[in-house]
C-alpha cells in the first residue's frame, strides 16, 4: 500500500467513524458501535504491511481495521443499518463482521475472544505450511484477560507465526490502562514468554507499518510469535452516546493535537507527496465515498426476515 | 408515593445494603465512574468510595473468582457481569466452586451476580443472549429474574441477605420501567413465589423477566377479544414455584409458557414438565411453548424483532391454545 | 469379527480420520505419551508425531479457541477435554464463537470437541458431572453420545466428516465396553437418528450415553415380569430425533425419560416436552422423569449410588408408569 | 512449629501418602487421590510459616498442605473411605476437602480453580482490615491457566496480602514443565505485575520455612502480594495407577537422592537435634498414627444416604 492510499485509507475511516456517530446521533440506525477515531494509524500502518494471505482478527472497535483490510464501506456501513446487501446480511451488526475472503477474520464482541482464534489461524498455517502470518488485533482492556496469557504461552511453545498487536489506546471503556493493568507496558509481558517484542508510537502510520512488516518477517520466518504494542488515543467515546465523565476534555484536547491524520499530511507535505489542494480533494474524495456508502446501505433492502432461523447448520 | 424506575430501585437497594451491612461491597467492570454499562451503580463511587464500589479489569473469571472467596470468608460481594453473555468466562468458577461450596464444603457463599439479559436493542449475537439455561440445572445456583420495580428490590434485598450464591437476572429493556412506589424500599420477598399478575379461567401464560411485560400486554389484548388470560411471573426460577403453576394450570387447563431464548433447551421446558407431572390430568390441551427460534440472536431491527416472542405472537398462541 | 472396546473403537476411528485427512490433528491435555485420562489416543502420538497428535499446557480457553480458530480456517481439530466438568473453562469460546461462526459469520467450523461425562467412579463433584446442559440449549452446536461400541465410532465418522461444531460426549463408564464387530469401521451414521434398543408395547424409556444401559438392564427385569418396554437411545441430543420418540410414545402411550444429571433443568425436560407437544392425546399417563436429585455428586460411593439412576430404579419408576 | 514437629508432619504425610497408594492398590478405597511424596518440606515448611489466622488454599494434591495445617489423619483418611466422619462427611472425597476453622480454604479439583478464590480471601482479609495472609498453593501445570495471570494482575493493582506459592514439581501429569510453560521460571512472571517474588529448593525445608516467612511478612505489612517458587519433584505418580511412562526410572531415582525428609534428618543429626535412635522412634510414631488414621476410617459407618439431596442451600 502506498503513502497515498494510507493516506486515503486513514480519510476513509476517520469520515466513516464521524458518520456513524451522527447516524446513531439522527436515530438512523440502531444497536450499538465502537468507533475508533483517532486510531486510523494503527488499523492502515498494519494494514500496508500485511501480505494478502495473511490472516487479521479484529476486536468489537473494528470499522478501521476490516475497512484498511479492504472492506467496501457500503457493504459495511449496510451491515450497520441491518440491510440483506451488509456484510453478514444483518446478522453480525457492528461488533461482528467477517470476511474470510479477504482475511479478515472477525471482529468479536467477547473482549479478547479472538485472541485464541488468531492462533488457531496461525496453528493452521503452520499445520498446513503456508506462508499465512496471522495478526490478532486487541486492546489494553484485553490484556487482562486470561485468555490473553495462555494464548502467549501457546503461541511461544509452538512458534507459530502469530503477530499480536495491542491497541492501547489508554482505556478499557471509561478505565484507565493505569488502573486495569498492574504494570502498564503490555509489550513487557512478552519477555516471560521468550516472545519477541516492541513498542511503537501508534499514531505515526510510518512508525506502525515498520514495525508491523518487521514483526510479521519474524513471524514469518518461523522465528514464532511476536508482541507488538502500539501506544494510541481514542478520541471517539467508547461506544456511543459516551458521555466521557471518566476524563476531562483538556485531556482529550491535548490528544487531539496528536491525532494520526493531521500529523501524516503534515509529513506528506513536508515531503513534497502531496499539495494543499491535493489534500482537499482527497478529503472531498472520502466524504463522498461515505456519503455514496450511507446511500447505498439506506437503499438497500432488509433482509428477509421468514429465513431467519436458517443457516444454524451446514 | 414517588415514581421510580427499575434501575434507580436497584441502585437503592444497593446503597441501603452498602450502608446497612459493612460487609457488602461491589466489584465489576466500570460500575465506578461509568456507573456501569446501564447505569445501576451511578453514584455509589462518590457515596461508598473504591474500595467498596470496586471497578475490576476485564478478567470475569478472576473476578467472579475472587467474589466466591470473599463470600466464603464472610464479605457479602455483589458482581456485576456488564452482558450475561459474558458469564460464559466465569462459567467455571460459579459451576465448580461457587454452586459447590455449600453441599460439599459445607460452607456459605453469599455471592450475588447481576447481570443483563436479553435482546430487543440490536446488540447482537453476543450482547443479546438470556443465557439462565446455563445455571438453571446447576444444583446450588438459585436464579432470579424480577419483572417489576418493586420485585426487583425485593428480591434483591432477599439475595443480599441470603447465604448462597444468587444469579441475578436483569432484563435491559427493564431498566427504563417505572412504578409508583411509596418513599424506602419495597418489603423483601422470599424466593420461591411466583407472582399472578393477573387472574383468569380461560389460559394460563407463565412468563418471567422481559417477557412479562409481553404476556401482561399479550393478556390484555385478549380481554379485549373475551379470553381471560392468568399471567404469572416466575420470579425466581430456582427455586420454582411450582405450587402456583400447578394451581392454577388446574384452575385454567390450557398453559403457554413464554421464554425469550431459543426453544431448545430453555427453562420453558422444566416449567412445562413441573406442569404436566403434578396436573397432567387437569390438561385439556397440551402445554405450549413459545421461544425464539433455534437460532442466535441476529443484530438487524426486523431479524431480530422476527425472533423474540412479543404481546402478539404471545396472544396468537394462546387462541390457537383456547381453540 | 472380533471384540472390541468403546475406548478401542474411538482410537481406530480417529486413526482412521488422521490417516485419510491431512486436515485432522488432535489437541488435549496429555494425550500423547499418557494417552488421554482414559486412554483414548493412547499409541497415536507414535504414529502421527507431536504436530498433530498435540498436547497442550493446562489453558481450556486457549486450545479450545485455538481449535476453533483453525477449524475456521480449514483444519479438521479433534480437542479433548479430560473430564466434561472442565469444559466450562471454555464455555465462552464454544457459546460465543464456535456456536455462532456459521449462523453470524457464515464460515465453517469443523470442529469436535470429545470429553468424557458421568459419575459411578468416585470421583467427586468436579470429575463426574454430566453438564451436556450447558449446550443443548445454544443453537449451533451439536451434541452427540453414543451408548453403544459401534455407534461411538459411527458418530465420530460423521462428526469428522462434518462442517459445524460437535461436542462428543462419552461416558466414564462405556469405555471398557465390548462388542462383536467386523474389521474395520462400522459405517457412519448421520445424527439425529434414535435408536430403539429394544422393542416393547407397555412403556417407553429413552435415555442416552451411560445410562442407555441401565436401562436395556431395566428392561430385562421388566420382561422378566411380563412388562415389555421399549428402549430409545438418543444417540444425538441436538438434533433430537423427535420423530422416533413420538411414534414410541404413540405406541406405548407411556414414556419415561432417564437422564443422569440433577433433574432440574436437564435435557429430559425438552424430550418430555418433544413427546407431549406432538403425542398428549396418546399419553396414557404423564411423562415422568428420572434423573439424579438437585445436588452436586458427592465422591462417597453408597452417596454417589443413591444419586445416580440405575436399572432397579428405572424398573421401579416403569412399574409405576404402567400401573 | 518448632524442627522437630515439623519432621513429625513431614513423617505423618510421606506415611500417608504411602497408606493411599496402598489402599487403593489393595481396593479397600476408592475413586482418585494424587499423592505428595517427595513434596512434603513444601506443605511443612509453609505450615510452620503462617499465622493461625492465615487462610491457605490448595489444589487436587492436597492432603500433605492439609495434614501440615493441622488436619486429623484420621478425619482425613475417613474422607478417603468415603465415611460419616470424613472432613466433609464423604461428600468431597481426595480432591475436595476444606475446613475453615483452621484456615484451610480448600482442596479444588479444578487445577488452578482455587487461585483467585485465594485472592477473594486476601481482599476480604483487607476489605475488614483483618491480619490475615491469604496464601494460594497451585502446580507448575497451574501456571497455564488464564485465571492465574487475571490474578495476578488483580492483587497487584490492588495491592492484596495473598502469597503465590508455585509448587513446581516439574510435572503436570504427564507433560514436563518444558513442555507446558513456554518460560521455565514461574517467579519470573511476577516481574510483569510489579510483583515481588522469589523462587527456592522446595525439598529445603529450612529454606522453604525461611522464604515462606518472609512473603508472608511482605504481604501482612501491606506490600503486596508475593509469588514464590519451590521447587520440587513429585516422587509419587500423578494419580494412583499411573505407569509413568512419561519419564524415565533413573530420573526419579535420582530424585529420590534429593528428598526432603532423609535430607532433613541429616541436618537434624548434624546439628545434634536428634539422634538416630529419636528418629526411629518418630518414625515408628508416625506409622502407628496413619495405622490409627486407617483404622479410624475403617471402623466409622457410613453416610447416610437418605438425606443425600439435603444441604444444597442454607
Ligand atoms: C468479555 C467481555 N467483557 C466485557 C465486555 C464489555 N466491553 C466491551 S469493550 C470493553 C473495553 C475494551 O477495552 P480495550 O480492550 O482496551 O479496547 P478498546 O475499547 O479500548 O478499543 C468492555 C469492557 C465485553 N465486550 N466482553
Ligand atoms: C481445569 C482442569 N484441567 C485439567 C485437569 C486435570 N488435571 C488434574 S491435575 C493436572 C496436572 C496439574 O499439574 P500441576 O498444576 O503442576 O499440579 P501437580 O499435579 O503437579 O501437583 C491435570 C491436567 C483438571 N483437574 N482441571
Ligand atoms: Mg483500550
Ligand atoms: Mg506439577
Amino acid at each position: 500500500m502506498d503513502l497515498l492510499t494510507c493516506h486515503e485509507q486513514m480519510l476513509t475511516i476517520r469520515r466513516f467513524e464521524e458518520a456513524v456517530e451522527r447516524l446513531f446521533r439522527e436515530g438512523r440506525i440502531g444497536g450499538t458501535a465502537h468507533t475508533c477515531i483517532g486510531q486510523e494509524a494503527v488499523a492502515v500502518g498494519t494494514a500496508a504491511a500485511l501480505q494478502p494471505q495473511d490472516a487479521v482478527t479484529s476486536t468489537h472497535r473494528g470499522h478501521g481495521h476490516f475497512l484498511a483490510r479492504g472492506a467496501e464501506p457500503g457493504r459495511l456501513m449496510a451491515e450497520l443499518f441491518g440491510r440483506a446487501t451488509g456484510y453478514l446480511r444483518g446478522r453480525g451488526g457492528s461488533q461482528m463482521m467477517m470476511d474470510a475472503s479477504i482475511g479478515f477474520y472477525g471482529a468479536n464482541g467477547i473482549t479478547g475472544g479472538s485472541i485464541p482464534f488468531a492462533v488457531g489461524l496461525a496453528l493452521d498455517a503452520k499445520l498446513r505450511g503456508t506462508k499465512r502470518v496471522a495478526l490478532c488485533f486487541f486492546g489494553d482492556g484485553a490484556a487482562s484477560q486470561g485468555v490473553f496469557h495462555e494464548t502467549l504461552n501457546l503461541a511461544a511453545l509452538w512458534k507459530l507465526p502469530v503477530v499480536f498487536l495491542c491497541e492501547n489506546n489508554g482505556y478499557a471503556m471509561s478505565t484507565t490502562a493505569s488502573r486495569s493493568l498492574a504494570h502498564p507496558h503490555v509489550a513487557d509481558r512478552a519477555t516471560v514468554y521468550g516472545i519477541a517484542s516492541a513498542q511503537t508510537d501508534g499514531n505515526d502510520l510510518l512508525a506502525v507499518r515498520q514495525t508491523v512488516a518487521d514483526a510479521l518477517d519474524h513471524a514469518r520466518c518461523g522465528h514464532g510469535p511476536f508482541l507488538l504494542e502500539c501506544r494510541t488515543y481514542r478520541l471517539s467515546g467508547h461506544s456511543r452516546g459516551d458521555p466521557r465523565e471518566y476524563r476531562a476534555r483538556d485531556e482529550e484536547t491535548a490528544a487531539w493535537q496528536r491525532e494520526p491524520i493531521a500529523r501524516f499530511e503534515a509529513y506528506l507535505l513536508a515531503q513534497k507527496l502531496a499539495t494543499d489542494a491535493d489534500l482537499t480533494a482527497r478529503h472531498a474524495a472520502a466524504k463522498a465515498r461515505i456519503e455514496q456508502a450511507i446511500q447505498f446501505a439506506e437503499e438497500s433492502p432488509l433482509p428477509d426476515a421468514a429465513s431467519v432461523a436458517q443457516g444454524v447448520f451446514a | 408515593m414517588r415514581t421510580v424506575t427499575y434501575t434507580q430501585i436497584l441502585r437503592e437497594t444497593l446503597a441501603d445494603a452498602l450502608r446497612r451491612d459493612p460487609r457488602v461491597f461491589l466489584m465489576g467492570e466500570d460500575i465506578g465512574t461509568y456507573g456501569g454499562a446501564f447505569g445501576v451503580t451511578r453514584g455509589l463511587l462518590q457515596e461508598f468510595g473504591p474500595e467498596r464500589v470496586r471497578d475490576t479489569p476485564i478478567s470475569e473469571p478472576a473476578f467472579v473468582g475472587a467474589a466466591i472467596g470473599a463470600a466464603a470468608a464472610g464479605s457479602r460481594p455483589v458482581v456485576e457481569i456488564m452482558f450475561m453473555d459474558f458469564i460464559a468466562l466465569a462459567a467455571d468458577q460459579l459451576i465448580n466452586m461457587a454452586a459447590k461450596l455449600r453441599y460439599v464444603y459445607g460452607v456459605s457463599c453469599p455471592l450475588v451476580v447481576r447481570t443483563p439479559i436479553g435482546g430487543g436493542r440490536g446488540y447482537g449475537a453476543t450482547h443479546s443472549q438470556s443465557l439462565e439455561r446455563l445455571f438453571t440445572g446447576v444444583p446450588g445456583l438459585q436464579i432470579v429474574a424480577p419483572a417489576t420495580v418493586s420485585d426487583a428490590s425485593a428480591l434483591l434485598q432477599t439475595a443480599l441477605a441470603g447465604a448462597d450464591p444468587v444469579i441475578f437476572l436483569e432484563h435491559k429493556l427493564l431498566y427504563p420501567l417505572r412504578e409508583e412506589l411509596p418513599e424506602g424500599l419495597p418489603p423483601a420477598l422470599p424466593f420461591g413465589r411466583a407472582r399472578v399478575v393477573c387472574e383468569g379461567r380461560r389460559a394460563t401464560i407463565v412468563a418471567w423477566s422481559g417477557m412479562v411485560p409481553q404476556a401482561e400486554r399479550a393478556a390484555e389484548l385478549l380481554a379485549a377479544e373475551g379470553i381471560q388470560a392468568e399471567v404469572l411471573d416466575l420470579r425466581t426460577l430456582v427455586p420454582l414455584d411450582t405450587e402456583t403453576l400447578v394451581a392454577s394450570a388446574r384452575k385454567t387447563g390450557r398453559v403457554l409458557v413464554v421464554e425469550e431464548g431459543p426453544r431448545t433447551g430453555g427453562f420453558a421446558a422444566e416449567v412445562a414438565c413441573r406442569i404436566f407431572e403434578a396436573a397432567h390430568d387437569s390438561l385439556d390441551a397440551p402445554i405450549r411453548r413459545l421461544a425464539a427460534p433455534d437460532c442466535p440472536l441476529p443484530a438487524a431491527r426486523n431479524l431480530e424483532a422476527a425472533c423474540l416472542p412479543n404481546a402478539e405472537s404471545i396472544a396468537t398462541e394462546v387462541r390457537a391454545l383456547v381453540r
